[in-house]
């Protein structure tokens, strides 16, 4: 101990004279960090709702409460986050979870109370002062996502590969593949009701993750009797809603749904479904055609103990997707999978028999108890411009099915296809394909009133198309076909500006100024297809009701105004096969209320 | 490091070896050579330090897993020495002469898990609760969370939606 | 003068006493503050404190004795005052100061301190009567060399009179005994820093080691004449060293600056030190300054 | 030098009088004889670290038994986790230190990385560095002159709580949080350094190395505060393995014990820094390794600074957190924290739950078992500096 | 604890052994028989302490606000920001706010998050120990409804179930700035004439006694401890 250790301690005094390095108003002087994690803020025209916060919120603090102004849609469940402020831990993890990016913190950290019940608000709602403030906590940049929000690339038949051959495009994933990709999913469930037949995504998910096929399996069974079928050519509007889809690319369920049906072999469907004995309850129903439709409802039905016979007016089974879809998207063995499956409930099928010519519709209803109509939309439909009378002048359905039956079709040198929707890729990817075979050379043009990002294909198809030699074009209205010499020349077009008019009924309008020509010895028509409804008689079509439109008019169980009588699929819903299982579904359902009595609707005939 | 290893398979019957890092290896001895194995080495192998001793509930199996964590400071090596023990109030020996602080550590097990250390100096007071009249809280059959709600007055009128559901009965009402 | 004229005196010095107490306290908190880096609390603040204290609503006993300890404690201190000049040469303000008052106010600086001893022994806190027991051993210890260097100072005035030894430092600042007799004011000022309840002598009443001593039971009233004493024990202990040692006072504002500065002495060395365990100050307070201080007697009488 | 007078004022208390001694050695402490008292220090205690208790029987001011009563923040998390998928344990585990949160945070990320198998990028682990070491900076900061508070210098810890809240700031800045961080998890860190936080940290670097040189005046060379901690609390050397002492207090024994430096972790094998050793084993030696460190921290962050790129992957890819299920194993994952070795204890048993996440806290030992024995025979004014010597910290000891 | 050679009474068995009656040898060497319930407690029933009327009662609700002295008990993870406060940069020492370590001189309880079943019986007493008039400022979500700690076996969820609150501040933990706000809203409060919340307590004592005796199982201390 020296005399250094006596004095040194009074410099502790030499701060004294120093101006005080105090925050003179701490409360509104000092404001956070930009990046200071604070109260919660949520653009609410972003946020879909999806409930990812609440998912990963380990403190329970967000719920999803319904919010007065904000409607529920596809995609938007109508419900925000609400945030318990005796709940939160501001780890932000609900912000860097957010599917959409809507959830922000502010940097705003005062909030004092005497009432412990106000802490708890809608963040963007419920008007807080720091709802406008700019800084705050944000999800961090670089490489930062707590699930990836790129798909899984699915592998194709390269171009040259598949460019002349019907063999199936799409690969199918591996296993490592499918297990990355449902990882992705994060479970929201925001899919589920814009999935028309309301299938259990997630939960299927949630299988292929845990490498449970057989329950996977289970689950698309449960709302979907056409797993493989739908797991290649459905219009996957799950997918357009997807919540990973806002800041990437939506996960691929569709594909997910299909490597859960490849997975089971068909022969132990029975086994893992649990449908080896049915006990049947004695009524019987009749549907006419074995669309998706009415496979669906003969599949539920069976299941509900009903004896089912089918009806088809052609030689196979399956309608549209058998018919309508080349056999390069939907190979015909994995159609039978499926609808081999369905027989084999005990569902009767008589082929070749058209109703209304081989069989009255009054004879279905003495035989049985009821009858469901799923007909669906066979006829196209024609542009009805100057030359379309032409024999060159083709129906894409109509040519669809011959192919699909073997028959001889004519095949141009150049064609020219008009239609921007699924069917009318489809026919030009055919066509590209005979052309090849046939010419060595594909030359057609596929032309359409939507511009290409309004375009009803799936841009998959349009890019497919293009990379096997068919030339797109969108935007265009066909005017009129130039025929010579009893020959197709070629086809007249002006563009096309718009297609609806403001009260969104179809009215397209043009430019007559600019317009092109396409030339072509053979067109195609794929613009839509319309019903064929002669089996009705007329008795049967007094009793009808229609909607305005000209449909038949059902009520939610597909039950029209004749009790006995249901219709459902295309015809009722348009073209899509999703829609075609759901309302079988659903008509199965209804068909069970009418005839076991459960329904509220008394039966007045 | 792998010697050592060798001698313990030979002399203690060590198996289901786990080795995931340099330096870190974890295994499993039968229970009565636990005593032994550890005395062994903190006499002859230098593992004089214990980083850790604790318990894990393996309720399928219904046995508790023991894993005492030695370390040795020359060689920076871990052993971590497992071992099982049912979970039907079978106790296990003491180690607190070996390591002054053990004993806290098995204070702690026999409050959170219920397993007895016969021996142990204060053993039986209450370390981290009061007044628990429960099942040992770190047993997997207690629910914690069942627990709080009946006892602690959660706040009422908290209310959530799943998404689906909630969608499935605005959009399509009747289904 | 009249009795009653010299009473009213008496209590108007009190009362400036008091409020100069209070406010220097503010003053000496708001320096601390300074050094630390801080602004510090209002000057004022120890009024307020003060109110606060008279106006908490209920009050507890543990017994007799509780009561009256912070009534000794005040009288302690108010009977510093009574037998303290307070301005040299001033009829009116020189209380009810004697020819032998020196004794009577080091008796006085010690019956407040019993006082407390009692009432927080009765507090029934273990931490009040550990904080105490430590509080008397150490105050007799500052008494060791407080007595000595007055002792000192009284052989060398030869006088027990505090207006007396005033007096006979006037003339000039060499005539202070801080000039005259250096070692007994050096003994008597490390005493006073005990005295202060400053570091390194406050072990008494330390927030970390045994909280907080003595007044631990004391709370709304009892706390207010426990501070309102403290008030006026810190600027008339001040009084007397100053009057001692330091010359006295003419004016009244020769008396403020002075007793700030005495008191601020042990602020400055009790802000940069940690304080003695009570086995540590005690030795520590028998030894220098004790050696200090019959070192000045011994000066003093050759 | 022997002093005369201190020889004769020496306080020694006579110990063969009382307590009496028993058979088997231990004092006979019967409360009924008067001559003991039963104090609690702790939990409403401004000398204690945090909230706990000591329950102590002192006869006159010597202890003569001390046992510790922790418990009072006790939260289960150790039971919690097994309801919290491994990446809500990541808000949740920092909470079981309060003044040094990163420690859990990296100890988590690094257990759950470790047995899931995925490699951190590079620039992340370089924050991970500056993360942790700039909570050791900002505990050392209160730490530091918190050993003089305890005995009444409370002048050099107003200063300290003013350098922490720089480092504070900067914590702010990059982390967004000021005490609960929350930066490191699983796969990475959550954000890279905002522009000019080099600068600033580097002034506010330069301002605490002249803190330091204003708390050894202040403090190292300071009679009263040497007095107080020379020779007080000492641990003897065979107590640092029987004990399990880690860190700062094995170092001020004499033992090189440093996580950094035994089992390297991060980058800090790229760092040049020493042990800091002393040999007197009590508090003022505990004192003086604290006060190394704290220049060592400071040149530490410097080295990082200058060593760490400038951009880069903040995150590796993970599988989507919201049903990560980590493998089948455990495994042990230390760290240094400011008071020692810091280590998680993981099972995983192949679910999205963790199976058991253990905490091994240095505080486990040096707050029971070690200050018990410690206090036994001190005076009642030594207890707090003692406990703050050895850098209690009751969350991790409870969990 | 010498339990052997010591007999007690039947019904103190439920009772620690700190809190039961023993025989103490005095200094002469008589026999002292200490009730630690009875000798080192107040035992009846709390009154309530009205306030007064008018002008009296508002000047001394303003020195209880600018004077808030509070209990250093740091109970929860909060407690860590409480120092800052009084650090050179928050400096509360400005607006009042000083830090005392016993709960008789204390008039605010800063319950600074969870509280763990054994930690809310130790802010009982010190509570209880406080002078009325006395208020609690609650800190963080774990005050208002459990915060991190909801599911936890052993912390309770919302604290006004226990002792009546003034104020709560949000955050976890609040910052030193928000928890002046706080004290600011409490000033506010006290100078309204609001801070009544000894007086409530005591009103609603068997309430408050019911919800604390369920969770604390060992109730080993007087009822009341003032």
């Amino acid at each position: 101990m020296s005399i250094k250790d006596i004095l040194s301690p009074f410099s502790g005094w030499k701060k004294v004279f120093d101006e005080p390095v105090v925050v003179k108003d701490p409360v509104n002087d000092r404001p956070g960090a930009p990046r200071y994690r604070g109260f919660h803020r949520n653009d609410i025209a972003t946020c879909i709702g999806c409930g990812t916060c609440e998912t990963i919120c380990e403190n329970e603090a967000i719920d999803l409460v319904p919010v007065q102004g904000i409607e529920t849609r596809d995609g938007d469940s109508g419900l925000r986050p609400r945030v318990d402020y005796g709940r939160c831990c501001w780890c932000a993890l609900c912000v860097d979870v957010c599917t959409t990016g809507s959830l922000t913190l502010s940097n705003a950290y005062i909030w004092v109370d005497e009432d412990p019940g106000v802490y708890r608000f809608t963040p963007g709602v419920d008007d807080m002062p720091w709802q406008r403030e700019e800084k705050g906590w944000k999800k961090p940049e670089g490489n930062y996502e707590f699930y990836s929000l790129k798909r899984e690339p699915m592998e194709h038949l390269r171009p040259e590969e598949r460019n002349d051959s019907f063999a199936e495009m799409v690969r199918g994933f591996s296993k490592e593949q499918a297990m990355r990709e449902a990882d992705r999913c994060v479970e929201c469930g925001i899919c589920v009701a814009t999935c028309p037949a309301h299938m259990g995504i997630p939960e299927y998910i949630r299988a292929v993750r845990d490498d449970d096929m057989e329950r996977g399996l289970k689950i698309l069974y449960d709302t979907n009797p056409l797993p493989e079928i739908c797991g290649r050519i459905c219009t996957h509007k799950c997918e357009t809603v997807c919540s990973i889809g806002h800041r990437g690319e939506p996960v691929s369920i569709r594909w997910l749904k299909r490597y859960i049906a490849d997975q089971n072999p068909s022969e132990k469907y029975k086994q893992i479904l649990e449908t080896g004995v049915l006990d049947k309850n004695g009524k019987k129903v009749a549907i006419i055609g074995s669309g998706p439709a009415g496979l669906s409802a003969a599949h539920y039905l069976s299941l509900m103990g009903y004896e089912c016979t089918i009806y088809e007016k052609l030689p196979k089974t399956g309608g549209m997707m058998r018919f309508g879809i080349p056999e390069y998207r939907l190979p015909y063995d994995q159609i039978d999978k499926d609808i081999d499956y369905i027989l084999s409930l005990g569902v009767h099928i008589i082929y070749n028999t058209t109703v209304g010519k081989d069989i009255t519709l009054d004879q279905l209803k003495r035989d049985y108890d009821a009858v469901f109509a799923a007909t669906g939309l066979h006829q196209g439909r024609s542009t009805r411009i100057e030359g379309t009378d032409h024999r060159h002048v083709y129906q894409a359905t109509d040519l669809l099915r011959k192919v699909t039956l073997g028959e001889e079709i004519h095949v141009g040198r150049r064609i020219v296809v008009i239609g921007g929707g699924n069917v009318a890729m489809d026919i030009t990817r055919t066509l590209a394909r005979l052309q090849r075979l046939k010419y060595g050379e594909v030359r057609i043009i596929t032309t359409s009133l939507e511009t290409e990002d309004a375009m009803p294909a799936d841009s998959e198809e349009v890019v497919g198309s293009r990379e096997e030699g068919a030339t797109v074009i969108p935007g265009w209205a066909p005017r009129k076909i130039d025929i010579a010499e009893d020959e197709i020349k070629g086809l007249h077009v002006v563009q096309c500006l718009s297609l609806f008019d403001e009260k969104g009924a179809f009215n397209p309008q043009c430019n007559f100024d600019n317009h092109r020509f396409f030339e072509g010895d053979m067109i195609v028509e794929s613009i839509g297809q319309g019903m064929d409804l002669v089996y009705l008689t007329e008795g049967i079509k007094e009793h009808l009701e229609m909607t305005p439109r000209g449909r038949i008019r059902v009520d939610d169980y597909f039950q029209s105004s004749i009790p006995w009588l249901f219709f459902g699929g295309d015809i009722i819903q348009g073209p899509d096969v999703i829609h075609g299982i759901a309302n079988g579904h659903k008509a199965a359902r209804g068909i069970d209320r009418f005839l076991s009595g459960t329904a509220d609707k008394q039966q007045t005939t | 490091m792998e010697q050592l290893l060798d001698r313990i398979i030979a002399g203690f019957e060590a198996a289901d070896i786990e080795k995931r890092k340099d330096g870190q290896v974890f295994f499993t001895v039968p229970k009565p050579k636990v005593l032994p194995l550890i005395n062994h080495l903190k006499m002859f192998e230098g593992f004089r330090n214990l980083i850790l001793m604790t318990a894990v509930d393996w309720i399928e199996d219904n046995q508790f897993q023991i894993t005492y964590l030695l370390n040795n400071p020359d060689t920076k090596t871990d052993l971590g020495i497992r071992t099982f023990i049912g979970r039907d109030g079978e106790g296990m020996d003491s180690i607190h002469e070996l390591w002054g602080h053990a004993a806290t550590f098995q204070r702690e097990m026999k409050e959170m898990f219920g397993i007895g250390f016969p021996g142990s100096p204060r053993v039986d007071e209450p370390f981290l609760l009061e007044g628990w009249d429960d099942i040992p809280p770190m047993r997997r059959e207690f629910d914690t969370k069942k627990y709080s709600e009946e006892t602690y007055f959660p706040r009422p009128g908290r209310e959530t939606h799943d998404p689906a559901t909630y969608m499935k009965q605005k959009l399509y009402p009747n289904d | 003068m009249e009795l009653a004229t010299k009473t009213g005196f008496v209590l108007l010095g009190l009362f400036i006493i008091l409020n100069w107490g209070l406010i220097m306290a503010g003053i000496i908190r708001k320096i601390i503050a300074r050094a630390s880096m801080r602004r510090g609390i209002s000057v004022f603040q120890p009024y307020i404190n003060l109110i606060k204290n008279y106006s908490i609503r209920s009050q507890l006993t543990h017994g007799v004795m509780f009561y009256l300890g912070p009534v000794f404690r005040l009288s302690g201190g108010v009977g510093i005052f009574l037998f303290m000049p307070l301005i040299h040469d001033s009829e009116i303000w020189s209380n009810f100061s004697f020819a032998g008052d020196l004794i009577l106010i080091a008796y006085f600086m010690f019956f407040g301190m019993l006082g407390m001893a009692l009432g927080a022994g009765e507090g029934g806190h273990p931490y009040s009567a550990i904080g105490i027991s430590r509080g008397l051993a150490q105050f007799t210890a500052i008494e060791v060399p407080l007595t000595l260097a007055i002792l000192s100072i009284a052989f060398q005035y030869n006088t027990l009179s505090i207006s007396e030894i005033v007096a006979r430092q006037q003339g000039g600042i060499l005539n202070w005994t801080l000039f005259t007799n250096p070692l007994a004011t050096i003994a008597a000022m490390i005493s006073f820093l005990g005295a202060m309840g400053h570091a390194p002598f406050n072990v008494v009443m330390a927030p970390q080691e045994n909280p907080i001593g003595p007044p631990t039971e004391y709370h709304g009233t009892f706390l207010g004449v426990l501070q309102t004493n403290r008030a006026i024990l810190h600027v008339i202990e001040s009084v007397l060293f100053m009057n001692l040692f330091f010359g006295g006072a003419s004016n009244w504002f020769e008396l403020i600056v002075k007793t700030f500065f005495i008191y601020f002495w042990s602020v400055f060395v009790g802000m940069v030190f940690p304080r003695f365990r009570v086995d540590q100050s005690i030795p520590w307070l028998l030894k220098i300054p004790v050696l200090i201080g019959i070192l000045s007697i011994v000066f003093i009488l050759l | 030098m022997i002093d005369p007078v201190q020889k004769i004022f020496r306080f020694q208390p006579d110990r063969s009088l009382y307590p009496e001694t028993g058979a088997d050695g231990k004092p006979v402490i019967r409360l009924d004889s008067g001559k003991f008292i039963k104090v609690w220090q702790g939990p409403n205690h401004p000398g204690v670290t945090g909230n706990m208790s000591l329950e102590l029987t002192i006869s006159g001011d010597e202890v003569v038994e001390s046992k510790t009563h922790v418990g009072y923040l006790h939260r289960g998390f150790e039971k919690l986790f097994e309801r919290r998928r491994y990446i809500q344990c990541f808000p949740t585990c920092i909470r079981m230190c309060v003044p040094e949160p990163d420690t859990n945070e990296y100890n988590l990320a690094r257990g759950t990385e470790e047995l899931a198998g995925i490699e951190v990028p590079e620039t992340a682990n370089w924050l991970r560095m500056l993360a942790l070491e700039m909570a050791r900076l900002q505990v050392l900061l209160r730490m530091v002159p918190g050993q003089a508070a305890t005995m009444g210098l409370g002048l050099g810890a107003q200063w300290g709580m003013y350098f922490r809240e720089l480092i504070l700031d900067r914590f702010e800045e990059l982390t967004g949080g000021r005490i609960y961080h929350m930066y490191i998890l699983p796969g990475g860190v959550r954000g890279m350094m905002p522009d000019g936080f080099r600068e600033r940290l580097g002034e506010n670097l330069k301002k605490i190395d002249g803190f330091i040189k204003d708390i050894d005046k202040l403090i190292f060379h300071n009679a009263v505060f040497r007095k107080r901690t020379i020779g007080i609390g000492h641990i003897p050397a065979d107590w640092v393995d029987h004990y399990g002492i880690t860190g700062p207090v094995a170092r001020a024994a004499g033992f090189k014990r440093d996580v950094r430096k035994d089992y390297p972790y991060l980058y800090y094998h790229q760092i040049n820094f020493d042990y800091n050793i002393e040999h007197d084993s009590d508090v003022f030696a505990r004192f003086l390794v604290r006060r190394k460190d704290l220049e060592t921290t400071v040149d530490i962050l410097r080295q990082i600074m200058a060593k760490m790129p400038e951009k880069g992957i903040i995150r590796a890819e993970t599988p989507n957190v919201l049903h990560w299920r980590i493998p089948k194993g455990e495994t042990y994952v230390r760290c240094e924290s400011s008071r020692g070795e810091y280590g998680f204890y993981m099972v995983s048993d192949g679910s999205m739950y963790p199976r058991r996440i253990n905490l091994r806290g240095p505080s486990y030992t040096h707050a029971v078992s070690v200050l018990e024995r410690l206090l036994v025979n001190a005076n009642i004014s030594d207890i707090s500096s003692i406990m703050v010597s050895l850098a209690t910290c009751p969350p991790e000891i409870e969990r | 604890m010498p339990e052997d050679n010591v007999k007690y009474p039947a019904e103190d068995q439920s009772l620690s052994p700190v809190n039961r009656k023993r025989v103490v040898i005095g200094p002469e060497g008589e026999d002292i028989l200490v009730d630690p319930l009875r000798d080192y407690y107040c035992t009846a029933r709390p009154e309530p302490e009205l306030p007064r009327q008018g002008i009296i009662e508002k000047f001394m609700n303003w020195a209880r606000a600018e004077s808030l002295w509070v209990l250093g008990f740091g109970t929860g993870c909060g407690s860590i920001e409480i120092p800052p406060l009084l650090s050179p940069r928050y400096d509360a020492y400005r607006f009042g706010v000083a830090m005392r370590p016993t709960p008789r001189q204390s008039s605010v309880i800063i319950i600074s998050g969870y509280l763990s079943v054994k930690t809310l019986k130790r802010v009982i007493r010190s509570y209880e120990q406080m002078q009325n008039p006395k208020f609690v400022i609650a800190l963080g979500s774990c005050t208002i409804n459990g915060g991190m700690y909801w599911d936890s076996y052993n912390t309770i969820n919302r604290l006004d179930h226990y002792i009546p609150v003034d104020v709560y501040i949000a955050g976890c933990m609040p910052r030193p700035e928000a928890i002046l706000a706080g004290f600011n809203k409490l000033k506010q409060r006290i100078k309204e004439g609001r801070g009544e919340g000894a007086n409530d307590y005591i009103k609603n004592l068997d309430w408050y006694k019911a919800n604390q005796k369920k969770i604390i199982k060992d109730w080993n201390m007087p009822d009341y401890n003032w």
